[in-house]
């Protein structure tokens, strides 16, 4: 009877993973699968792998867009990594007034806002500026969007800490900003972890902003994936290996920080 | 000289007081108790010696310095918590040298400070561990140690033994008291456990509801206890206070309730007191209620009936080692004795009609409506 | 402790280190009023203005506003974007956590099998959106092989009205379950195992044992998912724009395809702030309905979970 | 105080990272042209020459920023909106001429500095005026354009010249109408002549779970259903407005413009010779249907033909052929009436460019017969030119050219008036619910007529007299 559970459970598990990854695999299959098989009825499943699309993506811009999606979501991740768990700190520690509460759902819905409402007016900003097309650009703007999340996510996690702690610490002749560097954000690597996570995946797959606040030097890997579409339609082998390509080490960070990911997401609660 | 002096402390979150008006000095290398059910203030008080909650009134002098308004690391405090608040991210080494290097302290000397800190507590060996690695009552010696490290001449104890299990809370009780005792610090003490305070404290406040109701040694607190509430939380079990009458019986005073009567200079007790004699104040009383409070270990009991004893039916009894708590009903009231087991036998073997005495030496009086103790 | 909870140690008064909560939040907040100010001024100013492309910018007051109140389209839109929000976000919760709840069993393997789960939700929207509506393509698509197989019918996923919907609802809940399933295993693991051993000696049902102890654990995380997975899918763009550009007719036109369609298409820009700022609006609502709820569950959270956390 | 100093260093930190990002960006070098370009199959050939020929021999570089469709609409008019010098060089579809003119975005090119300087290499009549008109003048009326009166239009404004030439033609499987006895007296492939022929062959040619005899682009996206119905109502008689009065009412839901749309929504709802699916299809899956041996014909761009002759994407090669798109026979002439979708792309150069002067030159090269040359000899340009002197060459080098050059006679365009892109709109939504059988015919064109109206009676650009 327990063994026959055991191998519903086996069962049901390997279901629901294999309906969430077939989409996966059949995107990887399509990277490796000779063009003119791609669109085969019925389905294609075994054929000579080629790799001729990985070998033309890694020849292509998209590499140096691949390079520019990196360095912008790893700035604006470390930058509002940075000036969010500050501020989360601060909202935790002195946020007990109704003024700042507000400020607070202010931060909140900056999150809120559809790119569409602000793409132009910083279309108009960033050729003012002279920033249009700049990878600075886009990291200040989507360190809007990372600040907002960084700071309502990291505020869960410093809100968890034992008070005691930091009272300790400051018994001990510790100044608050040194409490805060070695006892409170420490004890929130999780949560940084988690936070940055986040931070990084909506970073690297934004599209609509990049788009049209980018031309050339900044361009990013969603537009560059999105130029795959050529006249006669999408280059679905190429589209599909750039997005294997690109989804890689985003997956491999995940693995890197899994632990950190399931306990950073329950806020240090565990026991 | 770091003695401790409040002075008209008020302490407020938002409108309501935790603490209200408290005035107290601790006097140097004393080793003071705050004493009192949750949620009376004691912890406040320590938190604003602290220098955690900034209090709304009054002010703070540690050593006669004032420190109200100053910062807590700036008073030269320790304190070990309830939680121990060790540092999860640091060795124990690591929680020995944080307070060290607040201090600027040299390499060499840090190293030193700490080896006789692990030696005095004799956790060498545990120095590299994590605080999850350690047992409870390693943690709390990593606690002590760290409180220690620093050498200061105040150290607030915040339920420091609340976490550990009884026969360890023992342990650890007397090894604080021998620490602070070698290194003549000043200790403020927080704790809801009485036995805890009478054991260790040269000087017990109780608290309640924001105020002081008692300052004292163990003794007087013990046996002196200033009002009912002080009487009926010190003590275990807690002191039986029954209301009775204070009259005149021909040529002695008694005091009667429902079901019992003690007579005032009873020898029942071996008193000294010749019968007739009231002291004044007691004398105010006379034809007026008042409560009557008895400790359970000076209720007397007996088989068969005596003078001044009256009758008890036994409800339950448990049985304690060597001792043995008896709860009877004299009147309406339940009332707890306790006393030697062997000398109880009768009662702890099935005997429900008993004879008590509650002997007038003994007794506590309180002022019903004031619950101030009544001079005898 | 008092009814009113103690105010942090920082929070004390220490006329030295006054300056040090400036620190903490004037860097976020003066980056943030930099980043925002313009860009926010702007697009509620021209939203009053009939600003567009070749158009004269006068001043029309609410009229935008007005005109889209009036929009049937606007009204179809904010159904759909609230339909597809609705079953979503539910969908999403509902089988986040019972994957968590398979998951959370120590099996050998389903560490590594839950890090698989993970994935959709690391991949670009625009990635997801070709994909899946190249895999629902009655002739090419590998997805509707499968279900004309097993049905012996061509199901037309994204040509009918109601399906197409239904199509957008499947891949964003593919793509956002694991969210929910994450949160809602991180939020299992701080249920304190002697909870369930005391439930397991009172002989309580399995569905009790959720509801009593398990969902009190979980509200916290899952009101957290709900909170950000709602202000993501009202917002929804890429998806149904890559599969169905709003089609078919305007069967599953967003708010977010409405405003986009005025921004870049009719070139409008009054009016597509107009749009925006009503998306703003309602996510807000949407948002302070659910903090509200947030804001009494953290309380009940940790008056269930006793650990004094009510700082 | 030392950590106070710290958090100072920290927003001294973020303050330079600020001012740093702030650095104007790099200057360009002198004489760098940019150029938004349409991601077609001939601008990758357009830059190679460029780098081999027009380089060298200026010193001017050229880049083309090649975007897809959407993105150069969108791009186009975000550019145009904020006045931006980024481009020198943008390509743009017919119908967003009227938008962009009214914006004042685009170089008028008939002045003195251009056109009509004596130095200039190339002149407007070097174009066949069937697709150098419509694409490059404004305003012009296309019906009267497609009529053939071009000399109405001799003195009006020229912001573009012709880019990329092309029409709509018809796609046939020669093999399978062959096989299936659809043939002339020679024995060849007999294409349909008219639209009920073309639904009785592809009828024949639909095998269950195999392939369907047709195929159609019908999504809502872009202006794919647009595409392929218009040719039909055009041929079937009818307009989609009257260009004079600007009324949409009356005359896009006309009778004989419901019996063309009952027709067209026919192949999906009763005859099934197209797959469902088609109703959210564009060119790409209307092209993987034909390499992949799932429809066998149908309307589509003379450009893709190229690809389908590329045994790396198609499983038809040699199999297909081209004709112009069948119509419909008058009842009384007996004679056939068809109607072509025009879809030509024209090259101008932006108000707001610095380097006009420069771009001028490069569109003067690249419009030259050397240069189009050179592009029509590169196959994998699937290019046609609209020079005049170069039509005989350009129908000699395959038969979708010629197809495509016969059938620019018949074309027909949208609304190229500023309220181009709600128009569209409109229509789309209205063809395509029609099209899944959500809405009769008759009453989509007639939702679509009431809303078409609605945004031409509001319009600040309808002229005076209409």
């Amino acid at each position: 009877m327990a063994r026959l559970k055991v191998i519903l459970k086996y069962v049901a598990a390997l279901g629901a993973t294999a309906l969430f990854v077939f989409p996966l695999a059949w995107m990887f299959l399509t990277s490796v699968k000779p063009r003119v098989d791609v669109f085969a009825k019925p389905p294609v499943f075994i054929f000579t792998p080629t790799f001729d699309n990985y070998s033309r993506v890694l020849d292509s811009e998209f590499m140096l867009q691949l390079l520019n999606s990196a360095i912008i979501a790893g700035i604006s991740t470390a930058f509002s990594l940075t000036l969010g768990a500050l501020a989360a700190y601060g909202f935790s520690r002195y946020g007990r007034f109704k003024r700042v509460d507000n400020l607070l759902f202010w931060i909140l819905s900056l999150r809120m806002l559809p790119p569409i409402a602000v793409v132009v007016p910083f279309y108009i900003l960033l050729r003012w500026a002279h920033l249009f097309d700049t990878r600075f650009a886009l990291i200040m703007i989507y360190s809007i969007f990372n600040i907002s999340f960084a700071v309502w996510l990291l505020k869960g996690f410093f809100d968890e800490i034992p008070p005691q702690l930091e009272e300790s610490a400051m018994l001990e002749g510790h100044s608050p900003p040194v409490v805060f560097l070695r006892v409170a954000l420490p004890m929130v690597r999780a949560g940084l972890a988690t936070t940055a996570a986040f931070c990084l995946i909506q970073s690297l797959n934004e599209f609509l902003l990049a788009l049209l606040l980018t031309d050339v030097d900044a361009v990013t890997a969603p537009v560059g994936l999105a130029n795959f579409q050529r006249y006669f339609g999408l280059e679905w082998g190429q589209f599909a290996a750039a997005a294997t390509i690109f989804v890689v080490p985003i997956i491999l960070f995940t693995v890197l920080v899994r632990h950190h990911l399931v306990r950073g997401m329950s806020f240090g609660r565990m026991g | 000289m770091p003695d401790i002096e409040l002075r008209d402390l008020t302490i407020k979150y938002g409108a309501t007081a935790a603490v209200s008006g408290v005035s107290l000095d601790v006097l140097d290398r004393e080793y003071c108790v705050l004493l009192g059910p949750s949620g009376c203030g004691k912890t406040s008080i320590l938190r604003a010696v602290a220098g955690f909650v900034a209090p709304a009134a009054g002010a703070i002098h540690i050593g006669g310095r004032d420190v109200t308004r100053l910062y807590p690391g700036d008073r030269d405090v320790a304190m070990i918590f309830q939680d121990y608040a060790l540092y999860p991210h640091m060795t124990v080494r690591g929680n020995f040298a944080f307070p060290l290097q607040a201090m600027k302290m040299g390499r060499a000397e840090r190293e030193q400070r700490i080896r006789e800190v692990a030696q005095l507590l004799r956790m060498e060996d545990l120095l590299d561990r994590y605080p999850r690695e350690l047992s409870g009552g390693q943690q709390q010696r990593v606690a002590v140690g760290r409180a220690l490290v620093r050498r200061c001449p105040v150290l607030l104890l915040d339920e420091p033994l609340g976490n550990l299990d009884a026969k360890l809370r023992v342990e650890t009780r007397a090894s604080l008291k021998r620490i602070q005792r070698d290194l003549g610090v000043t200790a403020v003490h927080v704790t809801h456990d009485q036995i805890e305070a009478l054991a260790l404290a040269d000087r017990i406040v109780v608290m309640e509801e924001g105020e002081i109701r008692q300052i004292g040694s163990p003794e007087q607190v013990y046996e002196r206890p200033d009002n009912l509430f002080v009487a009926q939380f010190v003590g275990t079990p807690a002191m039986n206070v029954l209301p009775c009458r204070l009259t005149r019986e021909g040529e002695r005073w008694l005091l009667a309730g429902a079901g019992f009567h003690v007579h005032v200079g009873s020898a029942a007790a071996g008193s000294t007191a010749a019968p007739g004699c009231v002291p004044p104040p007691l004398a105010n009383y006379r034809d007026r209620a008042i409560l009557l409070g008895i400790r359970a270990e000076h209720v007397r009991l007996a088989p068969a009936p005596g003078p001044d004893y009256f009758p008890a039916q036994v409800y339950v009894t448990e049985p304690q080692g060597s001792e043995v708590i008896v709860d009877m009903q004299v009147g309406g009231e339940i009332v707890r004795a306790r006393g030697d087991k062997e000398e109880w036998a009768f009662a702890a073997q099935g005997q429900t009609e008993v004879y008590a005495a509650f002997p007038f030496p003994r007794a506590h009086l309180f002022d019903p409506d004031t619950h101030r103790r009544v001079e005898v | 402790m008092s009814a009113a909870a103690p105010p942090s140690a920082m929070q004390a008064a220490h006329q030295r280190y006054r300056w040090f909560p400036y620190a903490l939040l004037l860097p976020a907040l003066v980056v943030l009023v930099a980043l925002t100010i313009f860009p926010l001024v702007f697009s509620l100013g021209v939203s009053l203005t009939g600003y567009g492309l070749g158009r004269a910018a006068g001043f029309v007051g609410l009229a935008n506003y007005a005109q889209f109140l009036r929009d049937p389209s606007f009204w179809l839109a904010l159904r759909n974007t609230l339909v597809i929000t609705v079953f979503a976000v539910g969908i999403e919760i509902a089988l986040g956590v019972c994957l968590a709840l398979l998951f959370r069993e120590s099996l050998p393997g389903f560490r590594a099998l839950s890090l698989f789960i993970f994935i959709p939700m690391m991949l670009s929207p625009l990635v997801i959106g070709f994909f899946w509506k190249f895999m629902f393509d009655s002739t090419f698509g590998v997805l509707a092989y499968f279900t004309t197989l097993l049905t012996g019918r061509t199901v037309s996923w994204l040509t009918s009205p109601r399906l197409a919907l239904a199509a957008i609802i499947v891949v964003d809940t593919w793509q956002w379950t694991p969210f929910a399933f994450l949160l809602t295993l991180a939020g299992l693991q701080t249920v304190p195992p002697q909870l369930y051993e005391a439930a397991s000696l009172e002989r309580a049902s399995a569905w009790m044992r959720f509801r009593r102890i398990t969902l009190p654990y979980l509200r916290f995380p899952l009101l957290l998912a709900v909170l950000f997975r709602t202000i993501d899918t009202v917002r929804i763009f890429d998806l149904v724009y890559i599969m169905t550009g709003g089609g078919p007719g305007d069967a599953t036109i967003t708010l977010s395809v409405l405003a986009y369609r005025y921004g870049f298409q009719f070139y409008e820009v009054g009016r597509a702030a107009a749009v925006s700022w009503l998306i703003v609006v309602l996510i807000n609502l949407l948002v302070m309905v659910l903090l509200s709820f947030m804001g009494k569950s953290a309380a009940a959270t940790a008056r269930s979970t006793g650990s004094g956390r009510a700082r | 105080m030392r950590t106070r100093k710290a958090f100072f260093a920290l927003a001294l930190g973020i303050a330079v990272v600020v001012a740093a990002g702030c650095g104007r960006r790099a200057q360009q070098p002198q004489a760098h042209l940019r150029i938004l370009a349409l991601n077609w199959p001939q601008a990758p050939v357009e830059q190679r020459l460029a780098n081999e020929i027009f380089t060298p021999r200026t010193g001017i570089k050229v880049t083309l920023e090649m975007n897809t469709y959407d993105n150069v609409e969108v791009k186009m008019k975000q550019v145009i909106n904020s006045r931006s010098s980024d481009y020198d060089i943008v390509h743009y579809d017919s119908q967003w001429l009227g938008q962009f003119v009214a914006a004042k975005g685009l170089e008028r090119l008939d002045t003195p500095d251009y056109l009509d300087s004596p130095d200039a290499e190339i002149s407007f009549d070097d174009f066949m005026p069937e697709y150098a008109v419509v694409m490059g003048k404004y305003p012009t009326d296309a019906s009267e354009v497609f009529a053939g009166h071009f000399d109405r239009y001799r003195d009006t404004p020229i912001y573009g010249l012709p880019w990329a030439t092309g029409c709509q033609i018809m796609f046939y499987r020669a093999d399978l109408l062959k096989q299936a006895g659809f043939v002339d007296e020679q024995g060849n492939a007999k294409p349909p002549e008219t639209w009920p022929e073309f639904v009785r062959i592809a009828k024949a040619l639909t095998k269950r779970g195999v392939r369907y005899g047709a195929w159609t682009h019908a999504g809502r996206q872009g202006d794919y259903i647009t595409q392929d119905f218009f040719p039909i109502m055009w041929a079937n008689g009818g307009d989609l407005w009257d260009s004079k009065t600007w009324r949409a009412q009356g005359v896009i839901n006309s009778p004989q413009n419901v019996e063309a749309l009952q027709f067209y929504c026919d192949w999906n709802l009763k005859h099934h010779i197209v797959p469902a699916e088609s109703a959210n299809w564009g060119n790409e899956e209307v092209f993987n249907a034909c390499a992949q041996d799932q429809a066998a014909m149908g309307q589509f761009w003379a450009t893709f033909g190229a690809a389908l002759e590329d045994r790396d994407r198609s499983k038809v090669v040699g199999k297909m052929a081209y004709a112009v798109v069948p119509g419909f026979r008058d009842a009384h002439t007996g004679k056939i009436r068809r109607a072509a979708m025009y879809g030509c792309q024209a090259t101008a150069i932006t108000a707001f460019s610095k380097q006009k002067q420069a771009a001028w030159a490069y569109i003067q090269w690249l419009m030259s017969r050397e240069t189009q040359k050179a592009i029509l000899d590169d196959p994998t340009s699937a290019f046609v030119s609209a020079r005049e002197d170069l039509l005989e060459y350009t129908k000699s080098r395959n038969p979708r050219n010629r197809a495509a050059l016969e059938s620019s006679l018949l074309a027909h365009d949208f609304w190229n008036n500023p309220e181009y892109s709600k128009l569209l709109n409109i229509v789309q939504r209205e063809l395509n619910l029609a099209f899944i059988g959500q809405k009769t015919p008759k009453r989509a064109l007639d939702d679509a007529a009431r809303d078409l109206q609605q945004v031409l009676d509001a319009s600040p650009f309808r002229p005076k007299g209409a």
